[in-house]
């Protein structure tokens, strides 16, 4: 099983060569850590900064440079800055290559549901609508079971909707699987984690066929 | 073409209870400070404001919040503000959450002339409730309004007496293009400089959108969320 | 009777102090030379320029300062430069006080026809579209009759329309006219020039109410 | 995020016969002069053409109407070519004409996925025929759609290897708006520099936007109305 580090490990295979990434809030902020080598990819933060770089040193912070998280950030050489218009310009005009972010439930069909529990506080969807409504290719980053061991990867989505028909790739604590017509296609396994557990965890159709092999993670 | 004007109060004078403003920011980064301390002062209220966030509850909009003066948030994101959530979920204040993207696009929109767009930002989810769908290459979108305002705050690096702006790093944000979408501009600025020493090619936003500025008394620039990392030593 | 420089002279008492102007090509760029003492305003060209000045000393000419009539200009201080979408935001949005175009065609409507003779080569509208379609405050700087004696000051267009119900003033060699739903309103007359000659110049609803002054020009 | 290439002709290698490719410029102004001799040189033909002009007869677009080479032009204004009005006329030349702004903003639109806008200009006129009609505040306004191209070419003052560019004076225009909505983008500059050399904060068009940059081997940068005022001796 995996620790939210590892399934950003994992995130970060899927990275290309020259591709821009846009990576949400939580576990897909982690996966800046781990970009392969010999892969240069250029991350955007939705609020317009193209090019953001690791935290400041301390006593280097500027209340102007800071990303959708509302952290603190360095630009990196080559960066660029833009309004939130043309931000959700490269957004929407399709012109990330790789979009990552955090779910509550994602349904088989690709629907996925992140930003509104009724009867609670709804915080709001920030850019996660534009993103999903967008991106050619998403992935979700998140635990494959909630806190009381219901699983999130769904026949249908329970909460309201940020997106229909999306999401491409799930990756969570268990396993890695593609969102095809037939349901999640489940393609490897977390360390030490059986099919079965797979299984048992998952709400949604699922597709296995064949050998599943172990993620290769170090 | 002097839009001088000597502080946030004689700024702000004609904005009035009820009115719809659009305020510039992300989180805390980019805020108008002294437009919104003038407004907490002049103790007008039912205003519905437009921005993408909603402050923290000492800091921002938090601060009208504080202060009952808001009716109506127009936002994508409202996290993080505690007096929001109670006057929100007690339905003493509204709120209308639009994607970030569209809030974004609408704002220019309304700048711009151009009174409605297709995005496919919502569709299928409660955004879209009541809004024209339609398919182009395949793919459903939704049709999304322009938004203007009564009054546009907005805060800049350096501006000039034309209107002439700029703004630095991610303070930018939604800035510019509230800028062009209220019928009244304010712009407040870190630094006021002289017609001329703003490179015109380098100009953020065209003072043509502006009708006030001034250069603000102080600012605070609070940070949101300090992250740093480590030294190597 | 008005030569063009008279028109533009006229046009120019329009200007009020503060305003953001767009000047066509012909008669309407002459206004910029007769801009009244202690009126500030500033030219914006749809290209993609506001706080255009002068022509250029020779010998300092820039291929990449033009007008949209692809003069070389200079930079005024305080001048912005921007894309062409910024440009026409500025004018869709109506940010621009006044339009000053000229015509082949005005009806009495406030129809405007002024890029297109069927059968001869078009050269297209340009902005011509935009600015008529957008503007709160547009007039019309022509001659009041074309090259055939024949009135340009119609009941209808004949030639493709550029904008319908958009002119609000036009100002000729021979008058200053209001569009109003009755028609063309005679305002002021030419230096020499009388009401009968107007009345016979124009084809449109011509309303002439109470003593028509003379235009006051140096 | 290295995008360099040797030069127009390697940027151009695999623009075909039958593609439809968007041009920056107005006028001469602003007008990748290198891309344009690359296309002549190759020969390809039944192009379709987004640019605000089609250049003059021996300089610009007009070269490669000179080698009937292209099928379709989509533009605001074309005067100032005689060839052109020859192969128009002769109905050689498919011409679409569009209002500057709607043009300026479809290409936007295409580039920032937005499928379709609604906007006054043309309403009324041969422009809307086809169109959509659809009142906003009581005003008519057409829909109109966005555009893309298969290549957008445009020519920036400086660049740098990740594709980020600045524009000199109003050599802007429509290149930043044609740069987002290539399927692949092609930037010509008169200045390649090193990645870090420009302001981030003053970058025309991120580096996102463009696939491939190099530095022409020459500018003409030709005028196409030089107007002068006498210096006052």
């Amino acid at each position: 099983m995996l620790d939210k580090k590892g399934i950003a490990k994992r995130i970060a295979q899927e990275l290309q060569h020259n591709w821009y990434v846009n990576l949400g809030i939580g576990i897909p902020t982690l996966i800046a850590n781990y970009i392969p080598e010999g892969i240069d990819v250029e991350f955007q933060s939705e609020n317009g900064i193209l090019g953001m770089g690791p935290f400041p040193f301390e006593g280097e912070e500027d209340a102007d440079m800071i990303n959708a998280g509302k952290q603190t950030i360095t630009p990196m050489p080559g960066a660029s800055i833009f309004d939130s218009a043309t931000s959700f310009a490269m957004i929407r005009g399709q012109h990330i290559q790789l979009t990552v972010l955090g779910a509550m439930e994602v349904a088989d069909n690709g629907d996925i549901a992140n930003w509104k529990i009724p009867g609670k506080m709804v915080k709001g969807m920030g850019g996660a609508m534009d993103l999903v409504a967008s991106a050619d290719n998403i992935i979700v980053a998140m635990m494959h079971t909630n806190k009381r061991g219901k699983s999130k990867l769904l026949r249908q989505c329970t909460l309201p909707l940020t997106g229909v028909r999306c999401v491409k790739k799930v990756v969570t604590n268990l396993a890695v699987l593609d969102i095809t017509p037939q349901g999640f296609k489940l393609l490897e396994r977390a360390p030490g984690v059986s099919v079965e557990e797979i299984q048992n965890a998952t709400e949604g159709r699922l597709v296995v066929e064949g050998d599943i092999p172990e993620m290769q993670i170090d | 073409m002097n839009k001088l004007v000597a502080n946030a109060k004689e700024a702000t004078k004609d904005i009035e209870s009820g009115m719809t403003l659009m305020l510039g920011g992300f989180g805390l980064c980019g805020i108008p400070e002294n437009c919104i301390a003038a407004l907490v002062d002049k103790g007008i209220n039912n205003l519905t404001c437009i921005s993408n966030n909603a402050g923290v509850d000492d800091f921002g909009l938090g601060l009208l919040l504080q202060k009952r003066q808001i009716k109506k948030m127009i936002s994508s994101y409202v996290g993080e503000n505690d007096e929001f959530e109670r006057q929100m979920l007690s339905g003493e204040l509204e709120v209308d959450l639009i994607p970030q993207g569209s809030l974004a696009s609408r704002c220019q929109a309304g700048g711009a002339g151009i009174p409605a767009f297709f995005t496919p930002a919502g569709y299928g989810t409660e955004v879209a409730f009541g809004k024209e769908v339609r398919y182009f290459n395949g793919k459903p979108h939704i049709l999304e309004s322009a938004l203007t305002a009564d009054f546009a705050i907005v805060k800049a690096w350096k501006g000039d007496r034309y209107g002439n702006l700029i703004f630095k790093g991610t303070a930018r944000n939604f800035n510019p293009l509230m800028a062009m979408a209220g019928k009244i501009t304010i712009a407040e600025v870190e630094e006021l400089v002289e017609p001329g020493e703003l490179d015109p090619n380098f100009i953020h936003t065209p003072g043509i959108f502006i009708q006030r500025i001034f250069q603000g008394e102080k600012y605070e620039k609070r940070i949101e969320q300090r992250t740093v990392r480590q030294r190597l030593t």
